[in-house]
């Protein structure tokens, strides 16, 4: 099902900040990477545990970034992104898919020599107060990378502690300090010191500011772009803050569920972005001193990534899901009736739950026509659709459950309101040069 | 929406912590009015003491912290008319700070509720979702039939296995409370554990339960921290529902600028323990006075204009030990703008642009008519000054 | 739920491989021993000849594994072997003297629970209070004190001094007279109960303060839960979880402790028992306890942890 | 080894918490009391001065007539068993001095308690950290082993070992008397060998469990990460950072096992299977047929082995406090 994105060669417009230097401009490329948990620990379960759930975190993900540039990657939790940026640096083994830095293998690099790979790719992490040990003296943290790849002798190492340390906007004096008697802010920036300590090319960035105050990301923001330019740094951005995405990004990509739904330059997916899921996270962040934004939302309910639903992932809360052909329904009917489908098919509703429900709202359990209406009322069905053959299936399923048989109103809304979205995976559209979205609709507008 | 008569007038709320470094001053003489179905929000960073303000109006606050100074007026005519001190009445207001502990302890959970940041550990892990809400519903009966339930009547609970403290009745409203902020499929849900629950859903089930006894005043401490974009927005679209329905006032603390400009009616900026600035949002946001929220407003990064260069505030927030606090403003050595008289004492409490509902405590703010405000920042709308039973000054 | 069902058939499948791994631990601590045990049974002037008779009827000579299988075989349909000294089956001498030590553990373990868990909760609640002082200095003493000199100090004063109690013995069991029984049991009971006490207090004391701390205490006032119910549903239930787990682990403290007050107070239990074979080095006896205990230890804190997971579903996931 | 950091929090909380100065001063005596016990002790412990027998301690006992057997005849002699200044705290039945057996059977408490704590250490942690680092099947292997040895009650454990390994007693040639420092004191000292090997096998079990626990939660830290991504080997990731980190913990419950162990030695020896005579338990168990009369016999020993424990359960505490206050007591 991995699809492989093949991207058109060449450079890829100019990148933001840094000169087109000789060496080929792309530095990372992925291609179909794939990274499944089995949900069986230790020995003894093996024994007894019968079913090996898998949890699809990452299920076929395909990008490259350039050299000198800023890829932002942004989801909710649960979407993966996490688990990529780790897979990418080694530290999870890659179920399936290849990545390539500077042209290497990063799997088979890391086999034969893992330090020669943690040379050229570093991480930055999200939690200032777990990232630094608090045994060591900040001399002692930011110089154990030196030291490890013995990078030259003590005082050499000392001299370039003393230089990064400055360079990250912390004082010489503040070296022999534990990361106990610092401010979160400040701790992050040992971090990032630590980092660039290998000088490496690539910089993966985990949630860098989500857990600093305002002020203070504010800070860590300027300073990422200060040392992006100065150390000739290519970063890769997890986030779920969408306007630190736009701040420092040049593209971005939008992870839904394991997948990635849309990429592209970051003015093209925030401005003129085409997948129903990317709007509904556009929409849903609530703008700072507009006041009369009327904001929608969509279904909360996140699937979970151990069951995916088919076809596309987001069918289950996308408000622009496409009814089955032969249907001549207003969008908003057709939503209805889908939420209705959904819910049985998942059996958050059945005949009892029904029951149970009526009989909360003092309806009479019995009276088959009360029933029918508190569950149209329920659904925000209306009586008539405007499409008779619809109203007559929809009409069977809803009979059927009301006198109880759960199965065949099932069967009658499977059979009778597919929607494209649930049966087949969509395949990659491209709505500009560099601007790619998964997704059936917009696949239907291009054609 | 100005509210037609104010339901909460706090004057120089202060809660201290005694630690082994020394006193810390969390809430230093904080007065806020919040009117009757309005949204009022305190907006600071970790720190500034938000959250402890919001747990001394709900009397949440355990040693080793005391609120050592401050009067809450509560507008309520029958429990006005309960109250035998003098002292602690004035018209239809009360004083809560003044009434016995246990009078102070009916009001929780039946006129005033709180939700918290992490649903997570605000839920008690060895109990159902449905069993904790059916317990809020059934305490808050119990208090407003008056019943009191002592360690006798728990011992009987315990003995006899069938009679348990929660009614069949509470149970039901509880699923139905579980409906009422849109879980799916409520009466399955209420017999799960919470972590069986997602981040949004839990959330979702504590204000259920925060509205078990319909209260009149909600305390939101950071409830949408944490959560995904997505979510946090059915959050704040099901608060804003509530809000209306119920027609309830909600003191909605917060870092989130944003959050703020969606939710809240007016706004009260809160740096080290004091309130800086408080207004209308919409005024506050866009024609901030204080240099702290012009310094956090130029700190954000601007999704819709990403040309926006974000100007930091340089320093550190002050740690609040009540012997390093600075005689001045407690923002003078990180503020821009800050001159001598900035450091030599507090700054005056003065209208913005004569609109004394938007006030600000800066010596460089506010209409420089010199103009001084004798009531504290945090005052109300209504610009006549009500006769505050014991003088109050921001002094 | 299934998770639940699949944590006690997990636990379940533990705890057999664990008592599966005693008893050969225990089958092969015989191999340790320099002296062959066939030379311990024959008296002392007997020939070479009459050791080797003796370990072909023992089966000494087999090969390990042969001799392995057998005792597996026997031990799983609960023979233990026959004892060297009284030539009797082991595990009807450990049936004999099996409940006297119950009795004892089982009345020094209720001493404990009565005494510790009330104390840890009011001087949790009452921290800083006198009530509080004293009863962290009652469980360092506790603590601090081998139980065996406890035990020779209150004969020392009770028996011996004010004769209240008699200094030793088993001579009645409950059925025959139930007043001399009890006299008997009081001393060595509170002996043997004192280390757990002191550690089931600790246990119960620290575990009240930590919960009482806890954010969901704080949301359970705001919604008004009356204080008597935030105590005890809250507070309690969620704090003697892991008491009763660590209580489980320590009982082998209990079991331990018993040998030794058996032997102070000359009480005929399967501690007493352990001293007089380890002191005739008659092995099979030495095994036998050391199994029972062992399958015992191991089966009690299964229970322990089933009773927890119904407790506090989240444990089952953890 | 202990880093800055830790040595001031030790001192901060010492300052304002006097228990924790007993428990101090209580274990510097048990220790110094050990070490320079041939020149603190008045007497030889072994030497029994036949006509002192039976002495009460100062400011006990008192004059009687005794009934006493000689020679087939039953005669009444006057005794007169108070207490005097050359025999502080008493003789026993042989006439040993008791003040010196004590100060003797602290020495061997002591080395017998430092050498199972360090073995116990060595390999609890070196188990436990491996085990909860690398976690998976290693993990789960070694845990069961842990509770197999974990179902055995320590002093049965204990107890079948040294039926099985007998008495191996090691004499300890004494410093301060070969040296020719002090005369008339034993030369060389008893040391019980296998109580040793015995409670180091069912100590090292609770260590290993806490070093686990530890090396669970250090795992999860993003520095261990940040460290894997520097190219660290999982070896140096150990030694550099889960060690240290693991440490204060481990050494905390240290403590506790020390009092633990002094309390299972004392126990076997009273119980006779130590292998040396010079032991509070086996004092004890001497004077457990004279309660009537002599009672002090068993009753100064145990006060030793309590004042010792308590010093050491206090130390633990002041521990625990200053350092890591949520780690959860429990001994053997």
């Amino acid at each position: 099902m991995s699809n492989d994105l093949s991207l058109s060669d060449g450079s890829v417009g100019e990148p933001a900040s840094s000169v087109g230097s000789e060496p080929p401009t792309e530095l990372l490329r992925v291609s179909g990477l794939q990274k499944h948990y089995l949900d069986t620990p230790g020995l003894l379960d093996r024994l007894f545990d019968t079913d090996t759930e898998r949890v699809r975190a990452v299920d076929g993900v395909s990008f490259s970034i350039d050299r000198g540039e800023t890829l932002g990657v942004v989801g909710e939790s649960g979407c993966g992104k996490s688990t990529l940026a780790r897979t990418l640096l080694g530290l999870h083994e890659p179920t399936a898919g290849r990545v390539e830095l500077v042209g290497r293998d990063v799997h088979e690099w890391i086999q034969t020599n893992r330090k020669g790979f943690t040379r050229q790719a570093q991480f930055v992490f999200q939690d200032p107060s777990s990232c630094l040990d608090p045994r060591l003296t900040l001399r002692e943290i930011i110089r154990e990378p030196l030291e490890i790849h013995d990078i030259g002798a003590i005082d050499h190492q000392n001299a370039i502690v003393e230089e990064l340390v400055k360079k990250v906007g912390l004082s010489v004096d503040q070296l022999d300090r534990y990361p106990g008697e610092l401010s979160g802010g400040q701790r992050q920036r040992v971090g990032i010191a630590r980092a660039l300590g290998l000088d490496p090319q690539l910089l993966i960035l985990d949630e860098p500011t989500s857990a600093l105050d305002v002020s203070v990301q504010a800070q860590i923001l300027n300073l990422l772009k200060e040392i992006q330019v100065e150390f000739d740094l290519t970063f890769l951005l997890i986030s779920h803050d969408l306007s630190v995405i736009r701040y420092l990004c040049d593209r971005v990509a939008v992870m839904y569920l394991g997948e990635v739904v849309e990429i592209g330059p970051t003015e093209a997916v925030f401005e003129q972005t085409r997948h129903p899921y990317t709007q509904a996270l556009l929409e849903s962040v609530p703008q700072v001193g507009a006041f009369d934004i009327e904001y929608e939302e969509i279904d909360p309910d996140i699937p979970s990534p151990r069951n995916p639903p088919a076809g596309c992932r987001f069918h289950t809360r996308c408000p622009d899901v496409i009814p089955p052909a032969g249907y001549d329904l207003p969008q908003q009917q057709w939503l209805s009736i889908f939420e209705y489908k959904l819910d049985i098919q998942s059996g958050r509703l059945t005949a009892e739950k029904l029951a149970d429900m009526a009989e909360r709202n003092a309806l009479n359990v019995d009276d088959e026509k009360a029933l029918t209406t508190f569950l149209r009322a329920s659904y925000g069905i209306p009586d008539s659709l405007r499409d008779p053959t619809a109203q007559s299936h929809l009409d069977d399923s809803l009979h059927a459950l009301v006198a109880g048989e759960t199965d065949t109103a099932r069967e009658c809304v499977v059979e009778h309101f597919v929607s494209p979205c649930e049966s087949e995976t969509p395949a990659v559209t491209a709505i500009a040069p560099t601007h790619e979205v998964h997704c059936h609709l917009v696949e239907r507008s291009t054609e | 929406m100005a509210g037609t008569a104010d339901l909460l007038r706090i004057r120089g709320l202060s809660t201290q912590f005694v630690t082994e470094e020394g006193q810390i001053n969390a809430v230093n003489d904080i007065s806020l009015t919040i009117g009757q179905g309005e949204i009022v929000s305190i907006v600071g960073e970790s720190g500034s003491g938000k959250s402890v303000t919001g747990r001394s109006l709900m009397d949440l606050i355990e040693p080793p912290g005391t609120i050592v100074a401050g009067e809450i007026w509560y507008r309520s005519s029958e429990l006005a008319a309960t109250v035998d001190d003098e002292t602690a009445v004035d018209g239809e207001y009360v004083d809560l700070r003044a009434l016995p502990p246990a009078v102070r302890q009916s009001l929780r959970g039946t006129a005033f509720s709180i939700i918290f940041q992490d649903p997570g550990s605000s839920f008690n892990s060895s109990l159902t979702v449905g069993r904790q809400i059916a317990e809020a519903v059934e305490a808050n009966r119990r208090i407003k039939a008056g019943q009191s339930y002592g360690t006798l009547d728990l011992l009987r609970d315990i003995v006899t296995p069938n009679r348990s403290f929660v009614s069949e009745e509470s149970y039901d409203r509880a699923v139905e409370l579980l409906e009422r902020v849109d879980i799916p499929d409520p009466a399955n849900r209420a017999e799960e554990y919470p972590h069986q629950f997602s981040g949004g859903m839990l959330q979702r089930a504590m204000i259920a339960q925060a509205l078990a006894a319909d209260p009149t005043f909600l305390v939101a401490d950071e409830p949408t921290t944490g959560l995904d974009v997505t979510i946090q927005s059915g959050i704040m679209g099901l608060l804003e529902e509530l809000q209306r329905d119920l027609d309830m006032s909600i003191l909605l603390i917060t870092h989130n600028l944003g959050v703020v400009s969606r939710l809240a009616d007016r706004t009260a900026v809160m740096y080290a323990g004091e309130l800086f600035e408080v207004g209308p949002t919409e005024k506050v946001l866009n024609e901030p006075a204080n240099p702290y929220t012009k310094g956090l407003l130029n700190s954000l990064p601007d999704v819709t204009d990403p040309s926006a260069q974000i100007e930091p505030i340089t320093g550190n927030v002050p740690s609040l030990l009540d012997h390093e606090m600075p005689v001045g403003c407690s923002f003078a050595d990180r503020c821009p703008a800050a001159t001598d008289d900035c450091r030599s004492a507090p700054p005056p409490v003065r209208p913005v642009n004569g609109d004394a509902t938007h006030r600000v405590a800066c010596v460089h703010a506010g209409s420089d008519g010199g103009e001084h405000l004798t009531e504290p920042v945090g005052s109300g709308p209504t610009v006549t000054d009500i006769e505050v039973p014991t003088g109050v000054s921001n002094e | 739920m299934s998770t639940l069902a699949e944590f006690i058939a997990r636990r379940l499948a533990q705890g057999v491989l664990v008592v599966w791994g005693v008893v050969t631990t225990v089958f092969l601590l015989r191999f340790l021993s320099p002296t062959n045990p066939a030379v311990l049974i024959a008296p002392e002037d007997a020939t070479a000849e009459t050791i080797r008779r003796i370990e072909e009827d023992l089966g000494l000579n087999e090969p390990i594994t042969v001799q392995y299988l057998d005792f597996m075989f026997r031990a799983v349909q609960g023979d233990l072997g026959f004892s060297y000294a009284s030539n009797t089956a082991v595990t009807s001498r450990i049936i004999g003297s099996l409940p006297a030590t119950l009795e004892l553990a089982f009345a020094s373990l209720v001493f404990a629970i009565a005494i510790s868990i009330p104390l840890g909760i009011v001087s949790a609640k009452y921290r800083g209070s006198k009530i509080d002082y004293g009863s962290n200095l009652i469980s360092l003493g506790g603590l601090s004190t081998p139980n065996f000199w406890l035990a020779i100090m209150m004969v020392l004063v009770l028996s011996v001094q004010f004769g209240l109690f008699p200094t030793s013995g088993r001579p009645f069991g409950p059925t025959e007279n139930l007043s001399s029984w009890i006299a008997h049991m009081v001393l060595p009971t509170i002996a043997l109960g004192t280390y757990f006490m002191a550690l089931l207090f600790r246990m119960t004391r620290n575990g009240v303060i930590e919960e009482s701390g806890k954010e969901y205490v704080t949301a359970a006032r705001g919604k008004g839960l009356p204080e008597p119910l935030i105590t005890y549903r809250y507070i309690l239930q969620n704090s003697l979880a892991p008491v009763v787990t660590v209580a489980g682990l320590q009982l082998g403290v209990l079991i331990g402790g018993s040998v030794v007050v058996e032997a102070v107070f000359a009480w005929p239990g399967i501690g007493s028992m352990f001293i007089r074979a380890l002191n005739s080095a008659d092995w099979p006896i030495l095994q036998g306890v050391l199994i029972v205990v062992g399958t015992g230890y191991v089966l009690i804190n299964i229970i322990v942890d089933v009773i927890n997971a119904q407790l506090n579903p989240q444990v089952a996931l953890s | 080894m202990i880093s800055k950091r830790t040595q001031t929090s030790l001192k901060r909380e010492l300052r304002s918490n006097p228990i924790a100065i007993l428990g101090v001063v209580l274990f510097m005596s048990l220790v110094i009391g050990a070490l320079f016990a041939p020149i603190l002790a008045p007497h030889d412990p072994t030497r029994q001065y036949s006509t002192e027998n039976h002495q009460a301690p100062i400011g006990f006992g008192s004059e009687d007539q005794r009934t006493v057997l000689i020679d087939g005849e039953i005669q009444t002699i006057a005794s007169d068993n108070r207490g005097t200044l050359t025999h502080v705290l008493g003789t026993d039945a042989n006439g040993r001095d008791l003040f010196s057996r004590a100060l003797y059977g602290a020495r061997t408490s002591l080395m017998v308690a430092l050498a199972a704590m360090s073995i116990s250490l060595l390999l609890g942690t070196a188990t436990g950290l491996t085990s909860g680092y690398y976690g998976g099947r290693t993990d789960s292997i070694t845990m069961r082993l842990v509770d197999i040895v974990l179902a055995f009650p320590a002093l049965l454990m204990a107890l079948a070992l040294f039926g099985i390994l007998g008495p191996m007693t090691i004499w300890i040639p004494d410093p301060l008397v070969t040296s020719g420092l002090v005369s008339d004191r034993p030369a060389s000292v008893p040391f019980p060998g296998t109580v040793t090997i015995a409670i180091s096998s069912v100590i090292w079990v609770w260590i290993a469990r806490v070093a686990r626990a530890e090396a669970l939660s250090v795992k999860n830290e993003e520095y261990i990460t940040a460290a894997r991504t520097m190219g660290m080997s999982d070896f140096q990731i150990i030694r550099r950072h889960v060690l240290p980190n693991c440490l204060t913990p481990i050494l905390v419950l240290g403590t506790v096992q020390l009092a633990t162990i002094i309390i299972l030695e004392s126990s076997l020896s009273f119980l006779g299977f130590s292998g040396t005579t010079l032991s509070l338990g086996f004092d004890i168990a001497q004077g457990r047929s004279y309660l009537g009369t002599s009672w002090w016999i068993a009753s100064i020993p145990g006060v030793f082995i309590v004042a010792a424990v308590v010093g050491i359960n206090l130390i633990g505490d002041w521990l625990r406090d200053a350092l890591d206050p949520d780690i959860q007591g429990g001994g053997a």
